[in-house]
């Protein structure tokens, strides 16, 4: 058990650290220091030039040569790091406003510990903010595609037949038709000065809904071999009407298939949302996600000469796994309680 | 010298912190000899038969010894463990349905274990095998039953491939979990008798687990009892326990006015294959029954005769395609919503396996609260004490009432169910072998609760099992149906003589 | 194994005739042949060029895109060209030519002995032809809009074989340039199918090489589908180098098609294509870098002729129910706004970010790229927030507490500018401007929306506050921006589909470009559009950012290499293009 | 077989819903082919509206559908904007390119998984389990595109292979061998990126439905009786692991044609991908709907043949 345990702590730490990227990144992620663009990740350093020790680890600036392209550490000034120091204002939640981070450290020196990107803003907040961006699109894409997929799979399993019959046909048809006209069509009729996340999000929304047709063919298994269960007859035998019956004891039996679909969507629907941004309808500038970031990161350039700018693909992989990890872990526990 | 040694064997399960299925069970068994195991379900019988052959999961830790021949079969390797299983010990496990590979024929899963221990070619193989089914009594038509797949065959003759396969390479012993559970009287007895005359002809030593008193009194010779994985006492070859004929005298309450009664009954139903066209097969063919109040009326016949379609409709689960169903004497619509809601709570129905009856989510107060809940009749204080009262009725201790139906025993389940079918003052009860998954005294004790109920509430009873004993020993009349029609009805007594034909 | 293979290669290879490349044929009496360059090359070898997307024609009556008009350059040959280095006019297929006094007519006379690529003599018929075709209403040929002048088509007659007369219905400064890149149709060959009106259908990529015939220095050799298109010499071109050897050197003309930009750069960089058109800023960095690991020569060739602006919606918007847009065109009309807006943009930043260092900063429409017609007297008034701050103040703005702009109503100025998704320099400068208008208090979304999709806003709907857009690097000449800077212009995008000019200035300008379109003399063409730029410099219907450098690159045994800064960048030149004796000759 | 015939009768009616609802959706999205060329100075409002009228643009939505069905019964599925070529050739010579490309793929992807995701279940736990899973979930959560310009970077960096195409320039002058040895060498990034995208998912399910036939009573039955080794896995373990298995394999059929898109594009591989991602960036809308009655083809004939190999696998299915 000591495995799920580190599964699941590791996915509740990950979350939480989406969720305070405010306190925990040292900058404010869309804030540019354009004489600084695509600057390595910063060395913090214990030994100064003439190898003192010093308790506090300490950073030294970075300065550009002429054409801005080397940068080498300017050792004359220390800028020590500190905990808890004050830094851009951010939103921790809707209202609650707050200027204290984890760590950072005086101007003129930077502690960029992803380096930079093309703007010269902080990678490392921007992978944080973005996770939070991604994480959340992820979530709304699968809750959608979860709902839609379990009503339509629980009701064509449910009353079989004709019904059944027409679900799974419209479910082919999902699955075969390019869904990218309908998010250029939704982001056309949205009106331009929409704030972009909620623009984005109702996006994501759709890109969910869509992608209902997997789940409803896992559903409809499950509610048909539920159906056939004693004790969905028994409770019939005492007049229980047919919702109840939904409500308490077919669909809970689909909780398991939920769970693991969850697991798989959420790392596909984070995914999905890089190709969104690589068409233009991801979050607008200078909104941070993990989806734009990557978008970046896929340009020759950046990918042969910047190797910090990965950060974001690091972040993705890392969310991925702890979700496929909780999947597995679903599996393996549905397994031991059927045994 | 014993042929078959076990000594101090242990096994418990990581998920169930430390419980222990299987604590300390030492026996010795003879060449040629059958040791019974009996006990309650749960009491770690087929924990241990997993245990002997070596295919516990990995999440089971087991200790002790197990010596075949003197040779202790836990420090060999799993290749040599491999080698021996099939060949030196045979294996017969109890869901006859689920243990045969659906897509293989017969023939060929039987000749994979003798190919699995023996170079020959197919061709003696195919003999060997042969021979070995007629000797489980698959004989009649041998090459069909050779060349078809599990799904084509009876429930009877699938347990019979899985002895075949069990003793095919002539093992020194063979384990029987449960071997005659889920058969028909008849086959049941055919079954032991070839396993009487094996051990003897080959002097092949079984261990026979089961929890039915009278297959282990019938064949075994010596019984060991175990009890929450523990052994109990070693008793030598029991006489059959004395059956109480309780002198059933039904006070009949009241008038002994009919309770129900279903007259000209028909029921078609549509068998659909996947490719050729729907053929129709007649469940029901105008089928007439009367239940007075207070009494049991018992209903057998051989599997596929009608006996559950007919529990179903007069349960008002299925709609009957003709004939009519009255309660009390008046009529019910089985179409109409009002009706079929007042005919459902008057008639209730308790199934065979009584872990699938309800729903492992729901605590036990859950499950009997909720027929109250969904007839919205009346305050949840008023259902609390309800159920209190039918746990009281059907002898179950009030704490039970937070326990969800996994941690309970067959027979208590089986007594869930019945308080919960009791919820709606149902006026029938009909058991759909209801008793056929529990054990002597586990039976004994639910026909002393059903009983009871009937001479306080006047309830009537549909019994519907194979076990013509238990039909002698609960109903008064015993109606026989064979093809879906009543062929038959002898008073209670008489029909302990009668043999049922398979 | 053997199976799998054989069957393989017959799939795959049912399609690739072998053949050698075609020697030039011997020089024949009478030809009249234009004498190249200074110094003589040598013949032989392949040149590779990656290109970015497949061409989808080569019939040069109906090509549109890019891609097509590259390929088919290289296979036309047009009456009077524009040198892309000198950027002025000169001979081609017509030897010579005469204006009339009044400058409406002009007689040209036609190269003799010229031949088509397949062997069909070329005389005054094939020009008629051409011209007749490309002016059909029923084909909309992509050139037509050119050959208009005056609301008229331009009428040309045969006067004799070799000699046609041009006459304009007005006079038409630097009329010769109309006739670059018209490529003279072969009549012996389309004539039949214009006639039953398929003419737009034909000469597709796939065509049988026999079925083509041009006048340029190469010819289809064979096309394969998604992969390449070769190009073979034409034995008959009718240029030779001052030895009297006839053009071109190099014996096959090869164009791969790549994916996108990154998978050009890549194939440049491994040596799989010798040639690398215009590259971004970024690409080029690092090729420079990689440049001494690698045998291949690089050019920045300095500001390109294109110029990329900021504008806002100033359309009328009475028709259309838009309340939030019309709200905010109080300000957009508002020059003094639209000048707080020019002076607070980084432009320095944005050629240094966007560009990386490769780019120039613009605060005029015709880029220092242009040497003949950049106004060098209009103001460069560098970036100053106070100063912007101090017009705003002037114009009755104000700011709230927290920094935000407020209007003379104490509303909120926040405005989205809506950039195309799909070009990425183009969002990042509307990122860039969003963070300078920050300091001014200005709440700016900048919105990446899908490229159709924004045409549509600014086209049709009209739906938008502000975009970002790209104009120019057609032609140097003032006549090719008539579209953008007259009033009632296709291209007029701040306020389109106006029937008279709207603004005084806008009326200005209509009459100051109708003026120097038939102005003949170069210098007073000059004063008269110099005028124009100083009024689009005051009155800042684009606010002008800035313009990436023309950035190309091939290998360095590749002689003759003289990328322009015109359009095409690199093989205006490819007759004359020869491999150096050390390099190997094609790709590896 | 009136089940087959039945399942063909449905997959026709799935194939006019797809062409109808991406008819719909091209029309909803705004914008159109020739709009791009209203920014080109060169050309005038009055050209467009020709070519416009030309390709019959201006007609209403039904008409341009109806006259892409008749054409789609001509068997040229309509007229590609941008090439002018009829839709059906320009889409078979791609198909045939990402065919070549595809189909060895996912053969080498399936062969290879079959074994090892039964070897990971039959040694599911140990570290080597450990690994591959974790090396498969990393693989999975990595943009196919990231993947192709990193397998680009390597062989740039290696220089020993060629960065992009299909055949090298000069390859139409070498004999056919060492013309194969040249395609080959140009397949092998794209091949091998498409392994990497298409595998690790495939391991998964492999390994999960392996777990579960392990765990079910017949193979346990079997182990008990002594059927052991390699004889257990081919006679009881796979068969009853095929089921989900091979609804899967259907699956992966239909995305033979639309799984290498964005690898093809980024290593200009000539198959559907770069013509697919031009036309719908275009709305060339004829070679969109070509693409998708393509790929919905695929996905329809890859559930059949799913069907019949499982009414065929399956004798309780046949009875």
């Amino acid at each position: 058990m000591t495995r799920a345990k580190a599964i699941i702590g590791a996915l509740v730490g990950l979350h939480a650290l989406i969720l305070l990227a405010g306190f925990a990144s040292p900058y404010d992620p869309t804030t540019q220091t354009r004489t600084m663009p695509f600057a390595p990740p910063a060395r913090v350093h214990v030994f100064d030039a003439d190898g003192r020790f010093h308790v506090t680890p300490f950073v030294y600036a970075l300065v550009s040569d002429a054409s801005g392209a080397i940068y080498s550490e300017d050792t004359s000034a220390r800028f020590p790091v500190r905990l808890l120091t004050h830094g851009a204002p951010y939103t921790l939640f809707p209202g609650v406003t707050s200027d204290i981070h984890f760590f950072g450290v005086d101007a003129p020196g930077r502690i960029a510990l992803f380096g930079t990107d093309g703007y010269g803003r902080d990678v490392f907040s921007r992978v944080l903010y973005g996770a939070r961006v991604s994480v959340t699109a992820g979530l709304l894409a699968t809750l959608c595609a979860l709902l839609v997929g379990t009503a339509l799979g629980t009701l064509a399993g449910f009353c079989d037949g004709i019904v059944d019959r027409i679900v799974m046909r419209a479910a082919d048809v999902f699955m075969a038709v390019p869904w990218l006209y309908l998010l250029f069509a939704v982001r056309a009729a949205l009106p331009l000065h929409l704030d972009t996340r909620a623009a984005f999000l109702m996006l994501v929304a759709v890109l969910g809904i869509v992608g209902w047709a997997r789940p409803s063919r896992l559903v409809r298994g499950i509610v048909l071999s539920a159906k056939e269960r004693a004790y969905v007859q028994a409770a019939e035998g005492f007049g229980a009407p047919p919702l109840y019956i939904l409500r308490r004891h077919v669909v809970p039996q689909t909780y398991g298939v939920i769970l693991t679909q969850a697991g798989l969507l959420i790392p596909q629907f984070i995914l999905a949302e890089v190709t969104l941004s690589f068409l233009g309808l991801g979050v607008g500038e200078p909104e941070a996600s993990l989806g734009s970031m990557l978008g970046t990161l896929q340009q020759y350039h950046v990918l042969a000469s910047y190797w910090w700018m990965f950060a974001p693909a690091v972040a993705l992989v890392t969310v991925a796994t702890a979700y496929h990890a909780l999947t597995s872990l679903g599996h393996e526990h549905a397994r031991l309680v059927a045994s | 010298m014993f042929i078959f040694e076990v000594e101090g064997l242990t096994v418990c399960y990581a998920a169930a912190r430390g419980r222990r299925a299987v604590d300390g069970v030492s026996f010795a068994l003879g060449a040629g000899e059958i040791l019974g195991v009996s006990g309650p379900s749960g009491c770690g019988k087929s924990t241990m038969a997993l245990a002997l052959i070596g295919l516990l999961p990995e999440t089971a830790q087991v200790s002790g010894a197990i010596r075949l021949r003197g040779r202790d079969l836990r420090t060999c390797s799993e290749r040599e463990h491999a080698a021996i299983r099939g060949a030196d010990v045979g294996i017969i496990f109890q869901e006859s349905a689920l243990a045969l590979n659906p897509l293989r024929t017969i023939g060929a899963q039987i000749a994979d274990v003798v190919c699995a221990h023996a170079r020959g070619d197919r061709q003696s193989a195919r003999d060997r095998v042969l021979t070995t089914m007629t000797d489980v009594g698959l004989g009649d038509d041998l090459d069909r039953i050779y060349d078809s797949y599990p799904h084509e065959l009876s429930g009877g003759q699938r347990q019979r491939v899985l002895i075949a396969q069990a003793i095919v390479n002539r093992p020194a012993v063979v384990i029987a979990d449960e071997p005659t559970a889920s058969l028909d009287a008849s086959v049941r007895q055919d079954v032991l008798d070839r396993m009487r005359t094996l051990s003897a002809r080959q002097g092949t030593s079984f261990i026979l687990i089961s929890h039915s008193a009278d297959v282990l009194s019938s064949t075994a010779h010596r019984v060991i009892e175990m009890r929450d994985g523990r052994l109990a006492t070693a008793a030598a070859r029991r006489t059959p326990a004395p059956r109480p004929r309780a002198s059933v005298s039904f006070a009949s309450v009241g008038s002994s006015a009919l309770a129900i009664e279903i007259r000209g009954a028909e029921k078609v139903h549509a068998q659909r294959r996947l490719l050729s066209k729907r053929h129709f097969v007649k469940a029901l063919d105008s089928v007439d029954l009367r239940i007075e109040r207070g009494r049991t009326l018992g209903l057998t016949g051989p599997s596929g005769c009608g006996k559950s379609t007919l529990a179903r409709c007069l349960a008002g689960l299925d709609a009957l395609d003709a004939g009519e169903i009255r309660i009390d004497g008046r009529r019910v619509a089985t179409r109409r919503g009002r009706d079929r809601q007042m005919h459902r709570n008057q008639v209730q129905l308790i199934f065979q396996d009584s872990a699938a009856a309800l729903n492992p989510r729901f605590t036990v107060h859950e499950a009997i609260v909720e027929p109250m809940v969904v007839q919205r009749a009346s305050t949840t204080a008023e259902r609390r004490l309800r159920v209190l009262e039918l746990l009281d009725h059907v002898g179950l201790p009030a704490d039970a009432l937070t326990m969800r139906p996994g941690e309970l025993s067959g027979g208590e389940r089986q007594r869930v169910a019945i308080a919960r079918a009791l919820a709606t003052h149902p006026r029938v009860l009909i058991l759909d072998e209801a008793f056929s998954g529990l054990d002597v005294e586990t039976r004994q004790r639910i026909i002393g609760v059903l009983q009871g109920l009937q001479t306080t509430d006047g309830l009537a009873y549909l019994c519907i099992s194979h076990d013509i004993d238990l039909l002698a020993e609960l109903a008064s009349e015993i109606a026989l149906m064979r093809n879906g029609r009543i062929v038959g009805e002898q008073a209670g007594a008489l029909m302990g003589s009668m043999r049922v034909p398979a | 194994m053997r199976l799998i293979a054989s069957c393989l290669a017959a799939i795959v290879f049912s399609a690739l005739p072998l053949r050698a490349a075609t020697p030039p044929a011997p020089i024949a009496a009478g030809e009249e042949l234009l004498l190249q360059g200074p110094d003589a090359g040598r013949h032989g070898g392949r040149l590779v060029v990656a290109l970015r997307a497949e061409p989808r024609t080569l019939n040069p009556a109906v090509a549109i895109d890019a891609v097509s008009r590259e390929v088919i350059g290289r296979m036309g040959g047009d009456l009077i060209h524009i040198n892309r280095q000198t950027q002025l006019t000169e001979p081609a297929l017509a030897s010579g030519w005469t204006r009339s006094k009044d400058g409406r007519e002009y007689t040209l006379t036609l190269r003799k002995g010229v031949r088509f690529s397949d062997g069909h003599p070329f005389d005054a018929d094939d020009v008629l032809f051409t011209f007749r075709v490309m002016q059909d209403e029923r084909l909309g040929s992509s050139n037509r809009e050119l050959l208009i002048v005056g609301g008229k088509p331009v009428d040309v007659k045969k006067v004799g074989q070799y000699s046609v007369r041009v006459s304009l219905a007005q006079p038409y400064a630097a009329a010769e340039r109309i006739f670059d890149s018209i490529a003279i149709l072969p009549r012996h060959l389309l004539e039949r199918a214009y006639a039953d009106g398929t003419l737009q259908n034909r000469w597709t990529p796939a065509t049988t090489p026999s079925s083509i015939a041009g006048l340029g220095p190469y010819r289809l050799k064979e096309y394969v589908a998604g992969q390449r298109l070769v190009l073979e010499r034409n034995p008959y071109y009718w240029k030779a180098d001052s030895g009297k050897k006839r053009l071109p050197y190099i014996d096959e003309l090869v164009f791969l098609f790549t994916g996108n930009e990154d998978a050009q750069v890549i194939r440049f960089q491994n040596g799989e294509s010798d040639v690398l058109g215009r590259a971004g800023a970024d690409n080029f960095n690092l090729l420079v870098k990689d440049q001494n690991a690698r045998r291949f020569q690089l050019a920045d060739l300095g500001p390109s002729l294109e110029y990329n602006f900021l504008f806002f919606n100033l359309n009328d918007l009475s028709r259309k129910n838009l309340p939030q847009v019309a709200a905010r065109q109080r300000w957009f009309t508002d020059l003094n706004f639209r000048r707080a807006v020019s002076r607070a943009i980084d432009r320095e930043g944005i050629a240094r970010l966007v560009y990386r260092g490769r780019g120039v900063p613009l605060w005029g429409n015709v880029s220092p790229g242009n040497r003949l017609w950049q106004n060098t007297l209009l103001p460069h008034p560098p970036r100053s927030v106070a100063e912007a701050r101090a017009i705003l103040k002037t114009a009755g703005y104000s700011w709230r507490g927290d920094g935000a702009l407020l209007d003379r109503q104490a509303q909120r100025v926040e405005f989205t500018i809506a950039t195309s998704a799909t070009s990425a320099q183009r969002t990042e400068m509307a990122t860039l401007i969003q963070a300078d208008l920050k300091e001014l208090g200005m709440d700016v979304r900048v919105v990446p929306i899908e490229f159709r999709a924004l045409l549509e806003r600014v086209f049709e709907s009209f739906d938008y506050d502000a975009s970002v857009f790209g104009l120019g690097g057609g032609d140097a000449d003032p006549n090719g921006e008539m579209n953008v800077w007259m009033s009632s212009g296709s291209n007029h995008l701040w306020h389109l589909g106006q029937s008279s000019p709207a603004t005084p200035w806008e009326a200005e300008i209509d009459r100051l470009m109708q003026q120097q379109l038939v102005a003949l003399d170069a210098r007073e063409r000059k004063r008269l559009y110099d005028r124009v730029q100083t009024i689009i410099a005051e009155q800042q219907p684009f606010i002008f950012l800035a313009t990436p450098n023309v950035l190309v690159g091939a290998r360095s045994d590749l002689a003759n290499f003289r990328p322009s800064v015109l359009d095409p960048y690199t093989l205006w030149n490819v007759d004359q293009l020869y491999f150096r004796p050390q390099g190997t000759s094609g790709g590896r | 077989m009136r089940f087959v015939l039945g399942r063909l009768g449905h997959s026709v009616l799935v194939l006019v819903l797809v062409s109808v609802l991406t008819f719909a959706l091209i029309e909803l999205s705004p914008g159109q082919f020739f709009d791009d060329l209203k920014v080109d100075g060169q050309i005038g409002s009055t050209t467009v509206e020709t070519l416009r009228q030309q390709s019959g643009l201006n007609e209403t939505p039904l008409t341009r559908y109806l006259a892409w069905t008749q054409s789609v019964a001509r068997g040229d599925f309509g007229v590609s904007l941008a090439h002018r070529v009829p839709v059906g050739s320009l889409l078979w010579e791609r198909a045939r390119n990402t065919l070549l490309l595809t189909i060895p793929a996912t053969l080498v992807c399936w062969l290879v998984a079959l074994p090892l995701g039964l070897w990971l279940a039959r040694h599911r736990g140990r570290w080597t389990d450990r690994i591959f899973t974790t090396a498969s979930s990393t693989l999975v959560s990595l943009p196919d595109i990231l993947v192709a310009l990193l397998l680009l970077l390597v062989a740039l960096r290696t220089g020993l292979f060629p960065t992009g195409g299909m055949l090298s320039p000069g390859a139409d002058t070498l004999d056919a061998m060492a013309r194969l040895r040249d395609l080959v060498n140009h397949a092998f990034l794209p091949f091998c990126a498409l392994i990497l995208v298409l595998l690790p998912p495939v391991i998964r399910h492999v390994r999960a439905s392996a777990i579960e036939a392990i765990d079910a009573p017949a193979v346990r039955a079997a182990r008990g009786h002594g059927i052991n080794g390699w004889h257990l896995t081919t006679r009881y373990i796979l068969p009853l692991s095929a089921n989900p298995l091979i609804s899967l394999a259907g699956l992966s059929c239909a995305a033979l044609v639309s799984g290498s898109v964005l690898i093809e594009v980024v290593m200009s591989w000539p198959g559907l991908g770069p013509l697919l991602v031009e036309s719908l960036l275009a709305k060339d809308v004829h070679v969109v709907l070509g693409a998708s009655m393509l790929a919905t083809m695929f996905l329809v004939t890859g559930n059949l043949l799913a069907d019949l190999t499982l009414y065929a696998v399956d004798p309780r299915v046949r009875s």
